[in-house]
């Protein structure tokens, strides 16, 4: 059991949750006469060049991110999973047709994709940038499902679900992806990281969250300035919690894949 | 672009001792008609006046020029001795085509062409004369005349706005344009040698077509570029080092939040713009972002000579105050501390282009300071502004370092530059009589009085100054910080013949 | 049936092959390796889909447009499958519970949980293992011990017809004796008639009752089992008998395997021989 | 007797796994003639595969799977090879000793031609051209019968059937010329011709290069084609051992008599086939005594507690069971083997 | 012969498709860019466009084309771009074919040498940890690799900007060479290598981590036993067997890969400044410049569907069993 990382996930996550009581500054205040103060008694993870307080930024900002990580990636996951599903048992035509659907979508700047689709659900909430996000992300999951999919397709298991007339929805969920998981794992990890950086893009590009939501991202985009100002803490803190989560996460996450019994290596 | 191959060829044998590497935006065209306020246009073309150190207008292609009052034309004896880039001579048809081209061309991509507008007739009665009739006379004229004159012999009959020749500029100015090698992402300029007045000491200018400011400040502490503009917090990083110079200029550049009369929010509220200035710190503002490198913004036109009331300054911090005017305008605080009256939110969204650190940083903190306040103002970034798209209002940054009636065009109703639809009938009088009078002293008077009136009714809710921070090498010697400055910090290069560089 | 093989060329797997199983019966597929065994397995239990002609379900077609759905359906129902790789018929990731409720599940005839685990508790019971297995993972259990599990699912559903495609074929010998006795004690119990697969003709001989010999595609020769083992008529199954190894050292080593020659054998067309035995000739 | 080519003294292979030990192969003494084929059977799990690979040290040697040889020599020409390190064993795997594997749909890598796998095999053993290994490779299909070896040679394995595939596979492993050829189970996923053939052409290679073989199936009717001599493997040891003769007719282990009544074969329709009771026992935790003891319906008391040691029937014939002891009371094989064994002898 | 017949075959086929799909990209293009909120005047006029009337509007609109039916447009875009005519870009204010075609090269250079590099050192991560599976080599490396994937990208390359030309001074930190050296190689090497780094870094787990898998899965083939059987060494199976067994699926990897790397050069030239058409891209898409757009997008399109049609062609040589269709309809 990965017991450190759940136990340090846990933290990180119960003090988003309960930002209000740990944070000890106002998130959004511009603290004028503390501007660039190292960590310290006060401010706890010090202060950036506007005076804002890091140590109540990083419990406020990690709710943001975590949810359009978390909300971002179960939308690439609800979407590409069934398309490579459908996609790798189809015919060679309508695979051939959908593959290339796919490509034509991932090769659109996504940029464009999010200019249309902010004008479409264009509230600037977490949940509406978190599906713009999804939306725009699920080409590249679609295509390794499809690969994994072809080669377990031909299965027996499955097979006998389909002797049995088995839908092809019943196929995908008890046969499909229980079997896809572990290949596809370290890819659906990696869409929840995807996901939170792209959050900061748009934020930064102004096409996100607005200026005042306060995110992992955002925070992480100040550290370009922070650099050349020599505040190191500025930019330590964001990459730190923003890679230990996910690192976390994707601890947990390899550790509930059932990794079936491997058989031994015959190298 | 073609030719930098040959240009590289030449710079590779060259040696860089007596070249400046300027670490500059990124550019899309040279061209003084479609962008005026950039660097360089300003070193490439000459006007038929230019500015001298204070900002007054003085002649340049003219040898000289009379004014005839009664027919309110101007006359502008040219100069013989000035050839084109490309060998050819430069007479007076190119200004009579350059001054077609600004008044009569309606598709011109131009920000400036409502400043011509009383300009009736360009004549040219011979080769190196010109005859310029207005409609009025116009204070500010002179200073627009200082317009880069372009080559009719490349021009003529093309379109302006999309001609090759804008990436391949061809003036009469004190550097030749060489190459433009977009891969690299440079712009090379030689010293024209035939130049008519004092030839430049510096042999050649490499312009680096920087996006993004830390890049700038990065390229120079590693020796890639000479001199740079930076915000005050990078240029606070190079003050205490040897091998740098910080050259602090004054700027007519302010900002603030510029409201769009036209939305539906400040159609019922706009009597309520000035009284917000009473919330806001500007101070702190200018300490916290600019590292003191600015002034408190009350006026327009305040860092210009003819500008600076001291009486139009109605509002100083103090949120007691804010408190009682507010309850004075009607309005209410709610249950969220947001102000409230007939029924609707103290709240309007601003756009704010992400380009530049500053802006961004200075709009959340007026955000965050009026929140405090009890009003909500909400901050959108964008690319670029979208004037249809529904906001209340826009970040501004202007600059009125020449003559005050540059406001003119922002502030007249239904002017060219009036983006935020600002309409006030005394404003307009005010900035009309300040155009078409003559006198100094008077105009002085006038525009004081346009400061009174506006900062009554205000249509921005000014902040703040900025300095211009330009930061070089140690061996460059002979910028000059007389000269104010323009909207970010243009006009660094307005002596760029005196310059020197050491290595 | 053919096998659509990227553009360039097309299989024929199985063609013009014509046979019926009896009430009852338990017919026997032999043949050459890859001579289309699985794949009459396949057509039969409605997976693969026949280029050309009919599968008939007690008289009724079930493929093609003139398939009948409620006919359909049924067959759905009474016909299961056991394949050959027990461990890669049953889905690693399942419980053997949630493997045997598995085609009540897709026929949506899933009563209550209780019900379900007690037949599978009863189903389990009758190819001899113990309710505990219900819990484990078929990785867990040994190879016979799959299979098991996989005839056990096909019980959940009172097949009419089972479909065993060399169901033994990876197993060693006493392995085999328990699941063939498996197979008849239960076809006995039951009464379904059996497709029955395999390579080894001494399980066939023991086992079926009607034998089919197939080569490229074809059927070449159906006969009753005695009929078949004491006449072969077409050279490939008279190859195939010939083949047919005897654990007995002597005999085996002097024994000459009867070699064919696939130009001549095989022929158009079936032909009856002797009351039910068919050869194929022309 | 002819000097022995691979010789096990008292060999025992072990995986220490997380779960424990398994004691795979606990114990095993047997010695393979030049030119002689030796079979293996016995069912599923006994330790046959375990055997020969750990002959050639192919067991995985790294956690989780720790296969090590616990006790014993291996003597391959009268050399000792136990403690071979790999580069050492590299240096004798398909020159003095090969294998063939039970799948040849699986053994052969699907991407590259066969003659490559071929050539690489030979190339990987001697300083020969490429042209002199592809002459060598062409040479050695035919000889497994393969027509045509010139054009085959550029092919996938995936346009070769399945006998061809396996007849491929004995030309790699028979490439170098070994002295010893180990083959687990390759006739097993073929069906009976083939399968024949290919036992066939074994035997015609022993006879032609004087390869000694190993020969591992649970088909003792193929077995019965093939065999020199037969070992008969239970829980990891070698229970029964003796010529094929032997074996089939005087049987006299009560796991061998099972395995022979269990084949149907000769089996009567009417009556259910003959199966030992009871599963194998887990390697994990072997028991004590006997491990068949608990499958045994003529087992003794010291079955339960003492390993029996291998006893003499003849010269050529041992078996490990107490039932051998002068004490054990005297028990006939199962009237239906014997009855068996005497129909095929009329047959005959 | 016949082998061959069918593979111009199937390269004409695909051809066929190619251009098939690129004309539907433009569509999807062309109209999706229309449908996002914005006026391309703007990008056009700047500011200049608000004091213009709404005749003076209606004039540009029609000289930039912008005036006619969206369909109109797009087959009048569609006859100029097959004779080579691009149309104008709005910000720059020249042909797009000026503003793209200098830059593409810088990007495809970093691309392609990006994406060179990334799978290299993918495949020889993957072949070490496969090797080392297991071990706390591979571990450490597992660990490390994906730590150093989670790193946001610009954030690594300002870090990199900081330690090594700021403070070391070792390495440019932006442009593509430096003033006249842009024929020297080793000059543009030196501003390549940053940008490589942060390419490198944030893609190559990801890849390294795909393939080490399918290694994993392929060591545990039986055909491994035989190769060693033969005598070959470990590295030698990995590397002669193993690694030609999942080169289909690399391949295949390889061709997903090319939208995701060319995504990232966007990120690099932004951070170091680099001039090249991922800049143009995104700046296209937030400006409305439409022709420019789609150039920019449409190169990446092509390279997107050449390179999953090459992979598709390579893998069929590769392994003929790729040719084979399923046969299973659902
Ligand atoms: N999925 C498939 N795609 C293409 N061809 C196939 C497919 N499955 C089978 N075939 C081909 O169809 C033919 C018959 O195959 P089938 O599996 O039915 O043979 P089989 O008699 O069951 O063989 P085995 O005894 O090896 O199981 C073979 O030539 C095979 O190559
Ligand atoms: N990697 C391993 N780790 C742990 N135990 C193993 C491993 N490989 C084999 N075993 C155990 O060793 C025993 C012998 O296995 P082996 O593969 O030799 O059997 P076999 O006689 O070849 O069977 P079969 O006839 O099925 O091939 C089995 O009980 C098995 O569980
Ligand atoms: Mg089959
Ligand atoms: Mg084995």
């Amino acid at each position: 059991m990965p017991l450190f990382s759940m136990a340090i996930l846990l933290l990180i996550v119960l003090g988003c949750v309960f930002a209000p009581l740990l944070a000890n500054h106002d998130p959004t205040d511009f603290y004028l006469s503390d501007l660039n103060r190292p960590p310290g008694q006060e401010f706890r993870f010090g202060t950036d060049s506007l005076g804002r307080d890091l140590y109540s930024m990083m419990w406020y900002g990690g709710r943001v991110s975590i949810l359009v990580g978390l909300l971002g990636a179960s939308i690439i996951a609800a979407i590409g999973i069934p398309y490579g599903c459908i996609s790798g048992v189809a015919g060679e035509r309508v695979d051939f047709i959908l593959m290339r659907f796919a490509e034509l979508c991932g090769s659109i700047p996504s940029i464009l994709f999010v200019l249309v689709l902010s004008a479409a659900f264009g509230d600037g909430s977490v949940v509406s940038i978190s599906i713009i996000i999804g939306i725009t992300g699920w080409f590249g999951l679609a295509r390794i499902v499809r690969g994994e999919v072809r080669q377990i397709r031909d299965s027996e298991f499955i097979l006998y679900a389909r002797a049995c007339h088995a839908s092809f929805p019943y196929v995908m969920i008890h046969h499909l992806v229980p079997n896809l998981v572990s290949a596809i794992m370290f890819v659906l990890v990696s869409s929840i990281s995807s996901c939170m950086i792209m959050e900061s893009t748009l934020s930064f590009l102004g096409l996100g969250l607005p200026v005042t939501t306060i995110s992992w991202g955002s925070m992480l985009s100040l550290a370009n300035k922070a650099l050349l100002l020599d505040t190191w803490w500025v930019v330590i803190f964001p990459g730190l919690f923003l890679v230990t989560t996910l690192l976390c996460i994707t601890n947990i996450a390899y550790h509930f894949r059932k990794e079936g019994n491997r058989k031994a290596s015959n190298l | 672009g073609c030719g930098s191959k040959e240009a590289a060829n030449d710079q590779g044998k060259a040696d860089m001792s007596n070249t400046l590497v300027y670490a500059g935006e990124s550019e899309s065209t040279i061209n003084p008609l479609l962008n005026n306020h950039e660097e360089l246009p300003d070193i490439i073309f000459s006007g038929l006046m230019k500015y001298d150190a204070n900002g007054k207008p003085i002649p340049d292609l003219a040898e000289s020029y009379d004014y005839d009052e009664a027919a309110n034309t101007y006359t502008f004896h040219l100069r013989h001795d000035v050839k084109w880039h490309d060998g050819k001579d430069f007479t007076a048809d190119d200004v009579v085509y350059t001054y077609k081209e600004l008044t009569e061309d309606k598709t011109l991509a131009s920000s400036i062409t409502s400043n011509y507008e009383d300009i009736t007739s360009v004549t040219a009665p011979d080769p190196y004369t010109v005859v310029i009739a207005l409609k009025q006379y116009d204070a500010a004229m002179l200073d627009y005349f200082t317009m880069g004159i372009l080559p009719k012999h490349l021009l003529e009959g093309k379109d302006v706005n999309t001609d090759a020749f804008n990436q391949h500029p061809i003036g009469t100015g004190r550097y030749k344009f060489v190459s433009w090698d977009t891969a690299g992402g440079m712009i090379t300029l030689e010293r024209n040698a035939d130049y008519y007045d004092k030839v430049p000491n510096i042999e050649r200018i490499v312009y680096k077509t920087v996006s993004n400011e830390t890049t700038k400040a990065a390229m120079l502490q590693s020796g890639e570029a000479d001199l740079a503009w930076l915000n005050s917090k990078y240029a606070a990083k190079f003050r205490d080092n040897k091998s740098y110079k910080t050259w602090d200029f004054k700027t007519a550049d302010y900002r603030g939040a510029a409201m769009d009369m036209n939305s539906d929010f400040w159609k019922k509220n706009a009597d309520s713009i000035g009284v917000l200035n009473l919330a806001l710190d500007k101070k702190a503002i200018i300490d916290g972002v600019l590292e003191g490198q600015g002034i408190v913004a009350y006026s327009p036109i305040q860092r210009n000579p003819l500008g600076t009331n001291p009486e139009a300054d109605i509002y100083s911090y103090d949120l007691d105050r804010f408190a009682q005017e507010m309850e004075k305008l009607g309005w209410k605080k709610g249950s969220d501390g947001i102000y409230e009256r007939n029924g609707q939110k103290f709240h309007f969204r601003i756009q704010t282009r992400d380009y530049e650190e500053e802006r961004v940083d200075i709009a959340n903190l007026m955000s965050s300071m009026l929140k405090k306040a009890g009003v909500d103002m909400e901050v959108v970034l964008v690319t670029k502004f979208d004037w249809k798209a529904g906001y209340d209002g826009f970040l501004a940054g202007y600059a009125t370092q020449f003559d005050p009636d540059m406001i003119y065009s922002q502030f007249v109703t239904n002017a060219s530059g009036n983006t935020m639809h600002y309409s006030n009938p005394e404003v307009d009088q005010a900035l009309r009589e300040g155009r078409h009078t003559k006198d100094v002293d008077a105009r002085k008077k006038i525009y004081g009085e346009f400061e009174k009136i506006y900062s009554q009714h205000p249509g921005i809710l000014l902040t703040a100054y900025l300095d211009g921070n330009y930061v070089g090498i140690a061996g460059i010697d002979g910028l000059d910080t007389t000269r104010v400055l323009g909207h970010h910090s243009v006009g660094v290069m307005w002596n760029i013949e005196n310059w020197t560089i050491k290595r | 049936m053919d096998f659509r093989m990227s553009d360039t060329y097309t299989v024929h797997a199985v063609r013009n092959v014509s046979f019926s199983i009896h009430e009852g019966e338990i017919f026997g597929l032999v043949g050459e390796s890859g001579s289309g065994k699985s794949t009459i397995a396949r057509l039969f239990s409605g997976i693969y889909k026949p280029t050309k002609g009919n599968v008939y379900y007690e008289g009724v077609v079930v493929n093609g447009e003139h398939a009948q759905a409620v006919q359909q359906a049924r067959m759905r129902k009474e016909v299961q499958i056991v394949f050959q790789d027990s461990t890669a018929a049953l889905n690693p990731r399942m419980t053997v519970l949630e493997i045997l409720e598995e085609p009540l599940r897709i026929q949506h005839l899933r009563s209550s949980e209780q019900d379900c685990r007690q037949k599978a508790e009863e189903v389990l019971e009758k190819v001899g293992l113990r309710a505990s297995y219900l819990e484990k993972h078929p990785s867990e259990l040994s190879g016979g011990q799959c299979q098991r599990v996989a005839i056990a699912r096909t019980l959940m559903m009172r097949p009419r017809l089972i479909i065993a495609d060399e169901p033994i074929a990876s197993m060693d010998v006493s392995l085999q004796a328990q699941i063939v006795n498996l197979f008849r004690e239960l076809q006995r119990e039951q009464g379904f008639s059996m497709l029955f697969i395999a390579h080894d003709l001494g399980v066939i001989r023991y086992l079926s009752d009607t034998v089919g010999v197939m080569l490229d595609g074809k059927l070449v020769e159906i006969a009753p089992k005695e009929k078949l083992f004491r006449e072969p008529l077409h050279p490939y199954t008279q190859s195939l008998l010939s083949a047919m190894h005897i654990p007995d050292p002597i005999v085996e080593r002097q024994k000459t395997m009867y070699r064919y020659d696939r130009g001549q054998v095989l022929g158009t067309h079936m032909e009856l021989h002797d009351g039910d035995h068919y050869v194929l000739c022309g | 007797m002819k000097q022995a080519v691979l010789e096990l003294k008292d060999y025992a292979v072990s995986f220490f796994t997380p779960e424990g030990e398994v004691e795979a192969v606990r114990g095993v003494d047997l010695s393979v003639a030049r030119g002689e084929i030796l079979c293996l059977v016995g069912e599923s799990g006994c330790g046959k595969s375990v055997l020969c690979k750990s002959l050639l040290k192919l067991l995985p040697s790294r956690p989780p799977h720790n296969a090590t040889i616990k006790q014993g020599r291996v003597l391959l020409e009268g050399m000792d090879i136990t403690h071979y390190t790999e580069k050492q064993m590299r240096a004798l795997r398909g020159r003095d000793v090969s294998m063939i594997f039970q799948d040849p749909m699986l053994t052969l890598n699907p991407t590259i031609p066969v003659g490559k796998q071929i050539i690489e095999a030979i190339l990987k053993h001697s300083d020969m051209s490429r042209a002199a290994a592809r002459e060598r490779a062409i040479e050695m299909l035919e000889l497994v019968g393969i027509p045509d070896p010139e054009q085959r040679l550029k092919l996938q394995p995936h346009f070769f059937s399945g006998g061809m595939r396996q007849r491929c596979v004995i030309a790699i492993a028979l490439a170098m010329r070994p002295k010893l050829l180990l083959a687990d189970e390759p006739t097993t996923a073929l069906d009976v011709t083939v399968e024949t053939q290919i036992l066939d052409l074994l035997r015609e290679l022993r006879d032609k290069t004087g390869v000694s073989i190993v020969f591992v199936s649970h088909d003792l009717g193929a077995v019965a084609r093939i065999a020199d001599r037969v070992a008969v493997m239970y829980a990891g040891k070698i229970v029964e051992i003796g010529t094929a003769e032997d074996i089939y007719y005087r049987p006299q282990h009560p796991y061998t008599w099972g395995l022979l009544s269990a084949l149907p074969v000769f089996a009567n329709p009417e009556e259910e086939l003959y199966t030992i009771p009871g599963i194998p026992p887990s390697l994990l935790n072997p028991p004590p005594g006997d491990a068949f003891a608990e499958r045994n319906a003529y087992a003794l008391a010291i079955d339960y507690e003492k390993m029996p040691p291998m006893m003499r029937v003849s010269d050529t014939h041992y078996a490990a069971t107490w039932l051998l002891d002068p004490r054990a009371p005297k028990v006939k094989p199962p009237v239906r083997l014997a009855e068996r064994s005497r129909s095929w002898r009329q047959k005959e | 012969m016949i082998r061959n017949h069918w593979f111009w075959h199937g390269v004409l086929r695909r051809c066929f498709f190619f251009l098939l799909v690129m004309f539907v990209l433009s569509i999807v293009l062309f109209f999706l860019a229309r449908m996002a909120p914005g006026d391309p005047l703007q990008s056009f006029y700047g500011d200049a466009l608000e004091m213009m009337s709404q005749a003076e509007q209606d004039a540009a609109r029609e000289r930039l084309g912008l005036d006619k039916g969206m369909f109109a447009q797009y087959a009048y875009w569609l006859l100029n771009s097959l004779q080579g005519d691009f149309g104008i870009s709005f910000k720059y204010k020249m042909p797009v074919a000026d503003v793209v075609f200098p830059l593409l090269g810088n990007t495809l250079l970093l691309g392609s040498l990006a994406y060179i590099l990334v799978f290299a050192f993918a495949i020889l991560l993957a072949v070490f940890c496969t090797l080392h599976e297991e071990d706390w080599l591979d571990k450490t490396i597992c660990k490390v690799g994906t730590a150093a994937y989670y790193i946001p990208a610009f954030w690594l390359g300002v870090v990199l900007v900081l330690i090594f030309s700021i403070h070391l001074g070792w390495l440019p930190s932006s442009g593509a060479y430096d003033i006249g050296k842009s024929e020297d190689i080793l000059n543009r090497i030196q501003h390549l290598i940053l940008p490589l780094v942060v390419m490198i870094a944030s893609h190559l787990w990801y890849y390294a981590y795909m393939i080490r898998n399918k290694l994993l899965d392929e060591v545990r083939r039986d055909y491994v036993l035989l190769a060693k059987s033969k005598g070959l060494t470990r590295r030698e199976v990995v590397w002669k067997h193993c690694l030609r067994n999942v080169a289909p699926t690399i391949v295949n990897i390889m061709a997903i890969s090319i939208p995701h790397v060319t995504g990232g050069t966007i990120v690099v030239e932004a951070v170091f400044n680099y001039p090249g058409i991922g800049n143009l891209a995104v700046e296209s898409a937030k400006y409305h410049d439409y022709n420019l757009l789609m150039v920019t997008t449409l190169i990446t399109g092509a390279l997107v569907f050449l390179g999953s049609f090459v992979a598709q062609m390579i893998n069929e040589q590769i392994d003929p069993r790729m040719r084979e269709a399923g046969v299973i309809r659902w």
